[in-house]
């Protein structure tokens, strides 16, 4: 769960890291009334992505009639496929100097790693690039984590000494995010040193793991409701599917992430584009089938949908029934094609073609019939179907 | 041995182990000590059950919150392979049974989130289903489940048998990686050929790549899926910072080309390379 | 820092160990309120000493009556040199068995220990002897805590594997008491499994490292004012000595615990007690000198005192008049027999003798001398020395 | 080198130090580094010390609260002998701090609470006061502070001079024990003769009598202090229950007879049946 800039601060500033103060507004009047509390202020958007200021997303208002102008602006703003829902309104920071700071999961050496570097700011990853040296680096064992030495270290190795106190202590509650919140990623950048000599978070990012959720339910209550950007992966993220939207017009479902990926690049060889990922897992129980599908149709680009599925444990003949009462209770008059293999695949097919759906001999060749079908596809008139739900999706501020 | 032998999952796939072969000595479950289950023996502990039994490899069989612990009961126990089959472990639970392990290098860990592995026709831990397999001198290994079963049935259908089929997990902090495992296969008379499926994310495929690029026995065909996948919505820069250019497909396929193994762009192109 | 029972209890309780409600009783009138409160209950003698129950400090009280007559035969009495100060009126248990479960600091592993045992009550220091196998033990790693597995292994090698989710809970929150309260020993003995099947501390013991009392200020604010029994050791404690009161009649004061016990060893040799362990480390500060030569001469039973320093890095010539400036001040009429060595001994000795102080030649002549004295030595009157505190010493009880 | 060089314990000993002749390369002091004291390189870690100077053993002169950071600093930082001055460490830190020395197996830890090593004339790392020692053959080890110069003043008066002399501190957790000392003197061609200097509590000296019981080239002598201490105020029996009939001067004692070790009654004793 990614979380956006005001709840990560919020969680960020529980574990003992200041951060300057803030006020959401989903409204330009709101943002008004954020500038006569706090004065001149940062109007930020809202969005689990980043590069927001390079698109325009934050803007500086020094006046309550800029604070409005800026709301007015960036909320309902496209950044990167998510439309801004509302904006943080944040007291401007007199910037000294800017740090960065974070921690994420580095795969390749099964362990955690804390990132520590001068040149924070918008920059980072070029530094990174040009000058790894300038990024000092610590992997903490996870069951002590980081010792007072090794913060010392890190803050020395940076070039950062003259900060080591006020460093450590802020790289010390930043990593409670692991053992207390089960966080990948956490990020400040910058961490600003104010003219003042304040050392305070200027952005943050966190993303906490899914997998724990069970541990974490107040965190889950708090930020889990929000809703993000892309009208089909929040509608998918209710029905409890795995599921990302891309940009072309083929609807994809398989079961399993590799046997998922795989069948997005043999549609794109056979010269379609995907507009999806869905992972059914193994299973494959008719209800998610319905459930994935129903998600699929949501979507007005999609022209025709391809299931592909390998069958180990789960039987053909049961996938092929689930399937085709999916299709007839969604009333789905797209194309729709499936390669399906493994137990009972004989059985299966039988049924898929007693109810007119087209089965693949084989992967590669399923994948080149729906791109030919889809191609043909005339659109659909909008009442054939399924509807986002009616109420408004609306962003909830934990007050 | 199994680890939550009379749960759902853990009684129906021992059955399917026992089926094949394997000689299932012992299970556990806390509270059921001293029980008989499938004809198996039932202890409170992995301890009590290796030292009733001598079991020396367990597949797991326990939902997320109890997994971890699982897997360092059974390495403080002296398994030497342990097999964990279960989905959806917390990633920070991971790199703790990681750095654990440590501690008893003589424990060799497969998955979080893998399939297991089979020798067919002798035995198998975790759940690739027997009748994709057949006995032969391919090894295989990968980090998804259904298209190991796709490539498995894939080769069985053309005649070409596996002598070991090993599934890695698809999880981000794993067990054994695709090096360790291809160092196995090396030493494995039995094996001739390799069939490596790897994906993107990562730079297991680009460590396997340089491993089999100083030299090895085995004719190897490598397929990376996620070739058309899109970057992930990223946010932050820790990920980036750390991983820099590696982890595409495109960079796999890379290292797998200099190293000098074959690549197939799709599964269909995989009996073809091997041949 | 040992805590009183209903002290630890309190602690053990914020840690999430279940426990009996309770009520401190300083009066018989405030053990009959108890009795009013909670119906059916056990008064029990409050000391930092094990045995109080064969001591007759525990009584059942079943009626108002009962409860006022066990808290006046309680309140006052001495238990192992504790004057006993208050009592705790405890709700009764349905006893259905009892389990011994404690941890505490192997020495020789250097590691902490966690023991739990199905023959719980107050024989189990006997069991330990007599059947060692029906004790479980468990090394938990001092940065991972006790794992799972291993709280499962040790409930079911106790035999107490029908209580494995209670026990683990407990034993879970008791090892609580070592990182976030330095503990060194906590015991619950007995746990009560109750004929409802309750699992409840019946009784709680509870030491806490003095070293880290920096880490707890709270523990010790709470906690650190409560006098225990020995009015010497009490005082002593109050001027930051490191002193033990023992039954002889020799005071004795050295500068580092092994130089001191092997001096205590010396005068028992000569023949005579030592009435006192007193190390006044190294340095041996003036002020240090005098505090320690006070609170030994409290005490009516000494007839004399033996001082032994040995200056590695103290001067000789310092140590003594230090100790003259002392005793005049403290107008000591006592035998004092000083024992100095190392760094100008020559000096130190020479400023004793002009000043009336026997200077022993070596540790073993310095012993017999001041027995000698002693034996001598007739009653000094009570004039003559330093008196206790006027204000009576009470316990404060946190409510 | 020295951690805390430039606080006030560390400034004084640090010159004793080099009053000897010990060659102190290095000091840390966060904050400091860059500077010189007493003419020593500081520096703001141990490991840039070390990486600098290559310094391989260290003193440290820090307080409780920081003590056990800079013990697991140096063993992390290569350091292979460390000696921790400081007294009133927590027993718990001391408890991780020895489990975290695991990991490190070169490294030695030689207290905390202790006065440290000396071999006269030559070097020291700690306190022992230099005018209490003379160089000779015999070895002494010892739990108590000024016991231990006691000891050495009166072999220096009667002639017979020190090889080394190790004080292993008296807190209950400690670095090396009494038999990981005596088996550096019995390896040390320079010494001939061994004083053990105990005290009741815990079981090392057992475990060295047990040691010296197999066989010695060393001529030895043990004196333990406490014969007459009261057993302590106790409270609770997990003490008791792990203990048992251990830790008395009696018991101690009688573990040094039976192992064919002399035993001094008093510290007067020690000389003549050094002798």
């Amino acid at each position: 769960m990614k979380l956006l800039e005001y709840q990560a601060k919020e969680v960020l500033s529980s574990l003992g890291i200041p951060i300057p103060p803030g006020v959401v507004a989903r409204t330009p009047a709101e943002a008004v009334a954020g500038f006569e509390k706090l004065g001149p202020v940062a109007v930020k958007a809202q969005v689990p992505v980043g590069g927001r200021g390079k698109a325009g997303g934050i803007k500086l208002a020094k006046t309550a009639d800029e604070a409005r102008k800026a709301a007015e602006q960036i909320i309902g703003m496209d950044i990167k496929g998510f439309k801004v829902p509302l904006v943080y309104c944040e007291a401007a920071l007199e910037i000294e100097r800017e740090i960065y700071v974070g921690f994420t999961v580095d795969r390749d050496a099964r362990a955690n790693i804390l990132l520590l570097s001068a040149k924070g700011g918008i920059d980072i990853e070029q530094v990174a690039e040009e000058s790894p040296e300038s990024i000092a680096r610590l992997y903490p064992n996870p069951w002590r984590g980081p010792m007072d030495f090794e913060l010392t270290q890190l803050v020395y190795d940076a070039g950062l000494g003259e900060l080591a106190r006020p460093l450590s202590a802020i790289i010390e509650n930043l990593y409670r995010a692991i053992p207390e919140l089960d966080a990948l990623t956490a990020e400040i950048n910058p961490l600003v040193v104010t003219k003042k000599g304040e050392v305070i978070a200027g952005d943050a990012k966190l993303e906490v793991d899914e997998n724990a959720a069970w541990r974490h339910k107040d965190l889950e209550e708090r930020y889990g409701g929000v809703v993000e950007g892309d009208p089909y992966e929040v509608e998918a993220k209710k029905r409890g599917l795995t599921y990302v939207s891309l940009d072309g017009e083929i609807g994809i479902i398989g079961n399993g992430a590799g046997l998922c990926m795989s069948t997005l690049d043999l549609v794109q060889r056979a010269g379609g584009r995907a507009a999806n990922f869905c992972d059914i897992g193994g299973g494959a129980k008719a209800e998610v089938v319905e459930n994935a599908l129903a998600v699929i149709l949501m979507n007005p680009r999609v022209k025709g949908v391809l299931m592909n599925v390998f069958g180990g444990i789960t039987r053909g003949d049961e996938v092929a029934k689930g399937l085709v009462h999916a299709r007839d209770n969604l009333k789905m008059k797209l194309p729709l094609v499936v390669r399906l293999s493994g137990t009972r695949e004989e059985e299966g097919r039988k049924i898929l073609k007693q109810n007119g759906i087209e089965p693949g001999a084989n992967a590669w060749e399923a994948a080149q019939k729906i791109v030919e079908l889809a191609t043909m596809e005339t659109p659909t008139p909008a009442a054939a179907r399924p509807d986002l739900p009616a109420e408004e999706v609306t962003l909830e501020h934990p007050s | 041995m199994v680890q939550g032998i009379t749960g759902r999952e853990g009684s129906f796939h021992t059955e399917q182990m026992q089926a094949l072969g394997t000689n299932v000595v012992a299970g556990t479950s806390p509270g059921k000590g001293g029980t008989t289950h499938l004809g198996v023996p039932v202890f409170n502990t992995v301890a009590d059950a290796v030292m009733a039994t001598g079991a020396n490899a367990s597949g797991i069989f326990v939902p997320p919150p109890f997994a971890p612990d699982a897997i360092m009961e059974a390495a403080a126990a002296g398994i030497s392979l342990i097999v964990c089959i279960t989905e959806g472990i917390p990633i920070q639970d991971m790199i703790r049974v990681k750095d654990f392990l440590r501690g008893y290098p003589s424990a060799r860990l497969l998955g979080a989130n893998c399939p297991g592995l089979i020798t067919p026709g002798v035995a198998k831990i975790g759940i690739i289903p027997q009748r994709i397999t057949m006995s032969g001198p391919v090894g295989l290994v990968s980090r998804s489940g259904t298209l190991t079963y796709e490539v498995g049935s894939a080769l069985s259908a053309s005649g070409l048998g596996q002598s070991t089929i090993v599934g890695i997990g698809g999880d981000p902090v794993l067990g054994l990686t695709f090096r360790d495992v291809i160092e196995l296969f090396e030493r494995d008379r039995a094996t001739t050929h390799l069939v490596v499926i790897g994906e993107i994310g990562g730079s297991d495929e680009e460590h396997a790549a340089e491993l089999l690029g100083r030299g090895s026995r085995l004719k190897t065909v490598a397929f990376i899926s996620g070739r058309t996948a899109p970057e992930g919505k990223r946010m932050g820069h820790a990920g980036a910072i750390i991983s820099g250019n590696r982890g595409t497909a495109k960079s796999k396929e890379e290292a797998f080309r200099q190293a000098g193994v074959a690549v197939a762009e799709t599964t269909d192109e995989i009996v073809g390379l091997l041949r």
